[in-house]
């Protein structure tokens, strides 16, 4: 039997929402796709560091001739594996490092805030977002800012809190710095985290929502605006056949809507026609170039000029992200 | 009941070596219900489990690396665990002596020279020493529970690691990613067997686990400890200095687990970043328990433990096994370790039939 | 004829390595004060329990009042009409006397008439109690009212008492025995254990005596000796105490001077200006009604709460205030303490371990590290030397019984060769044939120049083997009085808080 | 910060707390029986998915509370019988419950967490919620908070003016002499803990059910181990676990107002504040001996044989 072993290696459970679940149901249109000239073997709740370069080593030695790793912990790990099986080819998802057979692809979920932040900037009434964060780091910056420059680009009065909780995945402490947002004012949440926690405190307390990574409209029926969602099928897809048609390259993919790896879900009833047109028409836009998010003037929260007026960031600059558009209250921890 | 439990007039030094081997058939037994319960064949999946993550160089080089942090720690612990001082933060303890190791590994970033593992090791041993000389301070001077204390510290360890790799240590060239550098080779544990990743860490391990061993078997002082744990009284009366107790209980358990977070961060991870450890520093209170306290147990207990980890993995691998099913499964090998342990004080008589 | 209270009929519990009662028959009349007697270990207290539904015997059967019964709990025995006054005794020391009591009551209590029930009770039969105490805050003889009391108050018509004077003064002793007299009359039977044979003999009707497990004679107390009664029990002729002549030249080996302390025990006894001094070759007793400050003033003789003064405790002239107790070791104190299990000796280590708690400066380890032979010699030379009955060197010692385990740390210490010998209530609950030995032991060290200071509440044991004796009450310490030309009266009046003032020009001379 | 903000961070900080009140009030009759279970944290994340799971199969939010509080008695059985039957050590055996408890409630909740759930819902009790500031203040809650905040004064009946409680900490404080007037110790240790798990899976099954009702592995983040520290904290006393739990979960919450307010602290070194502030309460609390030693149960922690003294 020659079929191609491909496998895959997530920090998380798979559960049903959350990063590590966009990941899975690209494996399974994957999966559908090729049948059984693949066989796919998929190693969940592997913590980053030392424990994955064994499951790594493991995959490479049982004969797994494409190995996905989809945590940024596992860069390192995953490049000391690449060393000893040069061989094998590996692709590792958010990180920064390549080399012959590593290759590394992300998603542009920038963009994707950016359209959401519209959504929210044209639904809230009393001027004020909320945002559930992580950590301070410039993937969760982008979304951030960009999130803020969409709102605004509707709504130049608006105000965003930001709350960091330290941890990606601690659903009481997502619930808690939801809870302490809204009662802070805000009436529109979203969250740089992994669960559910945030759309479902804004169910409840009656205020809106914009999930991430995942569609999350049935934890927040009322609530939930939109989400931005991930998408990782098509490129899996195109990677393995590549593998399987021999003409693998390590590539440095960074694909944004363009290239179907961020999209929006779909919008609640509640967001009204001309606010939906408007977001379909900015997507359009980023689409076909002619809009950035982070388009100049862009002007950080002590009013310096980040972007000058008629340029657009560079991706150097995007990647190393480390302030606060104006418009954000709070400062940003250093 | 069927049997009632009777004390025995001494503890039976074949049932110390008698009741682990049952504890796994029993496991063994149980075991083989749930994976039949699963539908998997209990062959297939022992052989997953047990033999498939070592039947190679390298899934045995991976089960010292895993073993000898447990250990190590275990070891540390051991030693305030006699005495009855209960260090449960060790977990905090392996964070802040690999913030201290990597400290010096960063500040002599790209120095060649043979000093830097010297000095991170000192550095590593001195930080966990000084996150467990507050538990040991508190408990000296306010009684405060030291259970509670280096618990809580565990928490602030890792924030304090969260903001180090998040700010002023994150790797300048990192694109802002939460890691630091990566260790230069000066700094890096030297590989011990080709083709694996064991490093010279597995020595530290043996060299505690002999000095454990002499320090408990014919120091005066570990038997001072003991009896502090056994009859604090008894050691009042002899003029056994209690604080003393106290200080180095915990310092050996810092000391300990500030070394295995040294050798995590200069062995298999190479650099500081979150997390550092899958729970070493809980999972060795659990080895040292199952070791009997004892060195030579710890050891077995460790291999044992490690064990569980890989064949986890494997199973997941092999099997298709959810990851979730080795945590039940080292919960109950522990629950079946922990139970047998009766056996050494007490034996089981049958409550019917005719008596002496 | 009326039927028995209570008897036993081939009674037999076994342990795993010993048999504790085997065969065991007795029988106790209504009003009956019955005496039971025997060596440490010879299952008196385990007979007892079997009575008071604790443990359960392997073989058997109880009749109570000519019925047979099984006791299987403290419950229905308390139902039946027994009580019982625990060895050692089974109070909650953070709760208050009431809820103690209450405790032992099956039924739901009402706290505040239990509380005056209490006092009305304790005061009719001259046991005065305060029903709201806590009880750590209680000395030890109020601590055995409180079980006394527990019993009381539910009318038993079978009382046990295990050990019951070991803890109490002589006035103590004579009150209670008033008591139980008075129960008797009123029909309640006693069962009455105790080492102390000329009270058994005042007090009891019958005497039952156990020689390992097996009930090894009956007797009428009153019509006995001790030294017969004490033959029954060990099956030999008991050596008498010799007296070697009291000799008041030896040098002074431990000098007290004007010590005070301020109890850390809030509700302890505060030292007031004690001042002592023990030469060699001389016994020195201490006499006290427990709870006076004996605690206090063992704790800083041993160093174990030393103080900040160095002058007020000199051994050898070595000022030692300030010493811990390893320290004082050197200087040559050595201290046996009244808890044998979990002070004197560590109850989970074998005897040889326990031989290392204060030996191993002593040749037994070497820069630090247990020479574990020498250890073993010791013990091993301890055990037969004082020939302590146990299984062997790594036999734990909380397996030995009590009179065995105080043999084998009196017999410790003096292996370890003391200058000064500082030993609380010698033969607490130790039977007769050890308590001759050891106080036989403790009168042939003054020939080897030890100088020893022995704090007993027995006033019997102190006349026996002392030379000197004063008197500690409230923390204040007598003049010393010459053992010989003092009453036991003298004692008794200096212990309740009387005063001798023309007794005590012909003692020696106080520092 | 307006007096509004005010009350809703009370508001928040009462409903942080409530999961701790569960497990510290059901941990605290364990402690006082002198069993010392350190498995909290495992009996409550068993309790998550159990109540969480039974909920999503029946339909029926209080049955699934009913089963949280099943499934923990159950993992507190396991821990009974290995301690208390067999005598184990009991802080491993605990830490071996956590570890358990975590593998098996991430076994058991595989097929739960795309599962959503309407939560156990705020009562609305006419008039009186519609109250200014105290309608928000007192009468915003769901059921549970007021049950947690009912088991306070029933506890504190239970140990302090019962006979039942009296027994309770008669056995931890000597369970020798409590089994010689004849008390059947094993079996009153079991039903303490019992009592125990029970109140931690309820304090999981708030958590999966009400707080955040979802499941999701390790969702409960370390409560249990908190929920421990209090008892302590709280010197054993039922009404300090309260004020523990508040405290707790005021600080928790207060630490993202701050964060919001721009106060220019690393985030970490804001979350670290709960455990800071528990230890430094630790600290005040212990200087006084003799409080710890009148509370404590003297015989936490050690295993009793009816025939080793
Ligand atoms: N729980 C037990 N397990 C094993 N052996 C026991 C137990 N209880 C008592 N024994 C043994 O049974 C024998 C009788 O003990 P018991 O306590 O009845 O003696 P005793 O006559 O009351 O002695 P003492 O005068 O010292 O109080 C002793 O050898 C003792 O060691
Ligand atoms: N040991 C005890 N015995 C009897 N009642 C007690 C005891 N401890 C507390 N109580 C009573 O129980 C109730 C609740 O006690 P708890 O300690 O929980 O309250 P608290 O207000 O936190 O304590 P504090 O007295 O420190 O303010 C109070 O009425 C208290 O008087
Ligand atoms: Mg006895
Ligand atoms: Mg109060």
């Amino acid at each position: 039997e020659d079929k191609l072993k491909v496998g895959f290696i997530y920090v998380s459970p798979i559960g049903d929402a959350g990063w590590t679940y966009q990941h899975d149901t690209g494996r399974k249109a994957l999966e559908e796709k090729f049948g059984d000239k693949i066989e796919v073997k998929v190693l969940d709740s592997i913590p980053e560091g030392a424990e994955a370069e064994r499951v790594t080593r493991e995959l490479a030695s049982s004969g797994h001739k494409l190995i996905f790793g989809t945590s940024f912990g596992y860069m390192n790990p995953m490049l000391k594996v690449a060393k000893a099986f040069p061989d094998t080819h590996f692709e590792h998802a958010t990180g920064y490092k390549t080399t012959d057979n590593l290759g590394n692809y992300n998603a542009r979920f920038y963009e994707g805030r950016y359209l959401a932040g519209m959504v929210a900037g044209s639904m809230t009434k009393d001027n004020k977002l909320g945002y559930v964060a992580a950590f301070p780091i410039p993937e969760v910056l982008q979304g951030i800012n960009a999130y803020m420059l969409g709102a605004q680009s509707v709504n130049p009065k608006i105000e965003m809190n930001v709350v960091w909780v330290n941890s990606w995945f601690d659903p009481g402490r997502e619930r808690e710095a939801a809870d302490t947002l809204i009662d802070q004012g805000a009436d529109v949440i979203t969250h740089h985290t992994d669960s559910t926690a945030a759309v479902i405190a804004a169910q409840e307390k009656k205020k809106y929502a914009i999930a991430y990574h995942s569609d999350m409209s049935k934890y927040g029926k009322d609530a939930h605006l939109t989400a931005v969602t991930h998408h990782w099928g098509d490129y899996y897809i195109k990677q393995v056949q590549s593998q399987l048609d021999g003409t693998w390259k390590p590539g440095s993919i960074w694909g944004g809507i363009k290239d179907g790896m961020v999209d929006l879900a779909p919008m609640n009833d509640v967001v009204p026609a001309d606010v939906k047109a408007k977001v379909e028409e900015a997507k359009g836009k980023i689409k076909d170039g002619s809009l950035h998010p982070f388009a100049g003037p862009v002007v950080d929260q002590d009013g310096k000029e980040i972007v000058a007026a008629g340029s657009n960031m560079s991706d150097e600059d995007m990647s190393k992200m480390a302030f606060y558009v104006k418009g954000i209250t709070g400062k940003l921890p250093k | 009941m069927l049997f009632k439990l009777q004390p025995r007039p001494q503890p039976s030094q074949r049932m110390v070596w008698l009741s682990p081997l049952l504890a796994i058939a029993l496991m063994l037994l149980v075991g083989m219900v749930i994976f039949t319960l699963l539908g998997q064949s209990p062959i297939k999946a022992f052989h997953a489990f047990f033999i498939e993550p070592i039947n190679d160089m390298y899934g045995l080089g991976e089960l010292l690396i895993k073993a000898s942090p447990l250990a190590l720690i275990a070891l540390g612990l051991s030693v305030g665990f006699r005495a009855n001082v209960w260090n449960i933060g060790a977990e905090g303890q392996l964070t802040i002596g690999a913030i201290a190791a990597g400290g010096v590994a960063l500040w002599f970033y790209e120095t060649e020279s043979l000093w830097v593992l010297p000095l991170m090791l000192i550095a590593g041993a001195l930080g966990g020493m000084l996150w467990a000389a507050i538990p040991a301070l508190l408990r000296t001077r306010f009684h405060t529970s030291e259970i509670l204390v280096s618990l809580m510290l565990v928490y602030v360890a890792q924030l304090l690691l969260s903001w180090l790799v998040h700010g002023p240590w994150r790797d300048p060239d990192g694109f802002g990613f939460p890691q630091s550098r990566q260790f230069t080779e000066s700094a890096i544990l030297p590989i011990m067997l080709e083709g694996t990743r064991t490093h010279a860490g597995i020595w530290l391990t043996l060299i505690a686990l002999v000095m454990v061993f002499v320090f408990m078997r014919w120091s005066v002082v570990a038997f001072q400890m003991r009896v502090a744990g056994l009859a604090p009284r008894a050691a009042d009366y002899a003029g056994f200095n209690a604080k003393r107790t106290i200080w180095i209980g915990l310092l050996t358990g810092g000391a300990a687990a500030g070394i295995a977070g040294m050798n995590e961060i200069a062995g298999p991870i190479g650099q500081l970043s979150m997390p550092l450890s899958p729970g070493y520093g809980f999972a060795a209170i659990i080895v040292a328990f199952v070791g009997r306290l004892h060195p030579i147990g710890i050891l077995l207990a460790s291999l044992l433990m490690a064990l569980l980890y890989l064949g986890g993995e494997s199973a997941q691998m092999q099997l298709a096994l959810p990851a979730a099913v080795s945590g039940v499964f080292q919960g109950l090998l522990l629950f079946f370790l922990l139970a047998t342990d009766v056996l050494i004080h007490f034996r089981l008589t049958p409550t019917w039939g005719s008596k002496a | 004829m009326t039927a028995p209270r209570l008897e036993l009929r081939g009674i037999s519990k076994y342990y795993l390595s010993v048999i504790a009662n085997e065969n065991v028959n007795l029988t106790v009349m209504p009003g009956e004060i019955h005496a039971l007697l025997g060596e440490n270990g010879a299952g008196k207290s385990t007979l007892m329990k079997a009575v008071y539904g604790v443990v359960k015997p392997d073989k058997g059967e109880i009749l109570w009042n000519g019925e047979p019964v099984n006791i299987h709990s403290p419950a229905q025995a308390r139902k039946l009409g027994i009580g019982m006054v625990f060895q050692h005794f089974s109070l909650f020391d953070t709760l208050s006397v009431t809820q103690n009591i209450a405790l032992a009551m099956d039924a739901k209590q009402n706290m505040k008439a239990l509380a005056q029930q209490i006092e009305e009770v304790s005061e009719s039969y001259g046991l005065p109690l305060n029903p709201h105490r806590l009880v750590h805050d209680l000395s030890v003889g109020e601590r055995q009212r409180v079980e006394i009391v527990r019993c009381l108050l539910q009318n038993p018509q079978l009382l046990i008492m295990d050990e019951p004077t070991s803890v109490l003064t002589p006035q103590a002793v004579r009150k209670l025995f008033e008591t139980l007299r008075r129960l008797s009359d009123e029909g309640c039977s006693i069962l009455y254990i105790s080492h102390k044979l000329e009270e058994i003999r005042e007090l009891c009707h019958k005497a039952t005596v156990l020689r390992m497990g097996r009930v090894s004679g009956e007797a009428d107390p009153r019509r006995e000796t001790a030294k017969s009664l004490a033959e029954m029990m060990v099956g030999r002729e008991l050596p008498v105490c010799e007296h070697a002549p009291a000799r008041t030249d030896g040098a002074e080996r431990l000098v007290v001077k004007q010590l005070s302390r301020v109890s850390e025990d809030p509700f302890g006894t505060d030292l007031h200006d004690i001042n002592l001094s023990v030469r060699a070759g001389e016994i020195f007793g201490i006499a006290g009604v427990s709870g006076n400050g004996q605690q206090e003033l063992l704790y800083a003789l041993s160093g174990e709460k030393p103080s900040p003064h160095a002058n007020d405790i000199l051994i050898k002239g070595q000022p030692a205030g300030r010493l811990n107790p390893a320290q004082r070791r050197k200087l040559g104190l050595r201290f046996i303490p009244e808890e044998r299990l979990g002070r004197g000796a560590v109850p989970a280590m074998s005897l040889a371990y326990n031989a290392l708690l204060t030996g191993h400066e002593d040749g037994m380890s070497n820069t630090g590290f247990i020479s574990h032979k020498r250890m073993r010699d010791f013990s091993r030379h301890c055990i037969e030397r004082f020939s302590v009955k146990c299984s062997g060197d790594h036999a734990e010692a909380k397996s030995l019984s009590g009179g065995n385990v105080q043999k084998y740390i009196v017999g410790r210490e003096l292996l370890l060769k003391p200058d000064v010998l500082i030993i609380a209530q010698p033969t607490w609950g130790v039977d007769v044939g050890a308590a001759s030995f050891i106080r036989q032991t403790l009168v042939n060290l003054r020939k080897d120049n030890v100088a020893i200071l022995v704090v007993s509440e027995e006033l019997d044991e102190l006349f026996e083997i002392c030379d000197r004796i004063a008197v500690i009450h409230h923390g204040k310490l007598s003049p010393p009085m010459n053992a010989r030309s003092t009453t036991l009266e003298d004692i008794g009046i200096l212990m309740g808080g009387g005063s001798l003032v023309e007794q005590t020009e012909d003692t020696d001379h106080a520092i | 910060m307006n007096a509004d903000t005010v009350i809703l961070i009370l508001v928040a900080t009462i409903t942080a707390g409530v999961p701790l009140i569960f497990s510290a009030l059901g941990e605290l009759v364990v402690e006082k029986s002198g069993v010392l279970n350190l498995g909290v944290e495992g009996m409550m994340i068993v309790g998550a998915i159990s109540g969480f799971m039974v909920a999503a199969e029946s339909g029926q939010l209080w049955l699934g509370v009913l089963a949280g509080a099943g499934a923990g008695m159950l993992m507190a059985l396991i821990f009974a019988f290995i301690t208390l039957t067999l005598m184990a050590n009991q802080v491993a055996t605990g830490l071996a419950l956590t570890i358990f408890g975590i593998g098996l409630s991430a076994y058991m909740g595989q097929a739960y967490s795309s599962v959503a759930l309407e939560g156990i819902k705020s009562l609305h009790i006419p008039l009186l919620s519609d109250l200014p500031v105290l309608g928000q203040l007192l009468f915003s809650y769901d059921p549970l908070v007021y049950l947690a905040l009912l088991l306070f004064p029933l506890l504190v009946w239970f140990l302090y003016h019962s006979r039942g409680g009296l027994v309770l900490r008669a056995i931890g404080e000597s369970p020798t002499s409590a089994h010689a007037l004849g008390y059947p110790v094993i079996r009153i240790r079991y039903l303490a803990v019992l009592f125990g798990g029970a109140m931690a899976g309820i304090g999981g099954a708030y958590l999966s059910l009400a707080y955040t009702p979802l499941w999701s592995e390790g969702m409960t983040a370390g409560r249990g181990w908190i929920a421990l520290a209090l008892v302590v904290f709280a010197t054993w006393r039922p009404g300090r676990v309260l004020l523990g739990a508040f405290l707790f979960g005021g600080v928790t919450i207060a630490q993202f107002h701050v964060q919001g307010l721009g106060v220019d602290i690393p985030s970490q070194f804001l979350s670290m504040l709960p455990y800071l502030a528990t230890i430094a309460v630790l600290v005040l609390i212990s200087r006084n001996a003799k409080t710890i030693r009148l509370n404590a149960p003297a015989s936490l922690g050690q295993a009793f044989h009816r025939e080793v003294h």
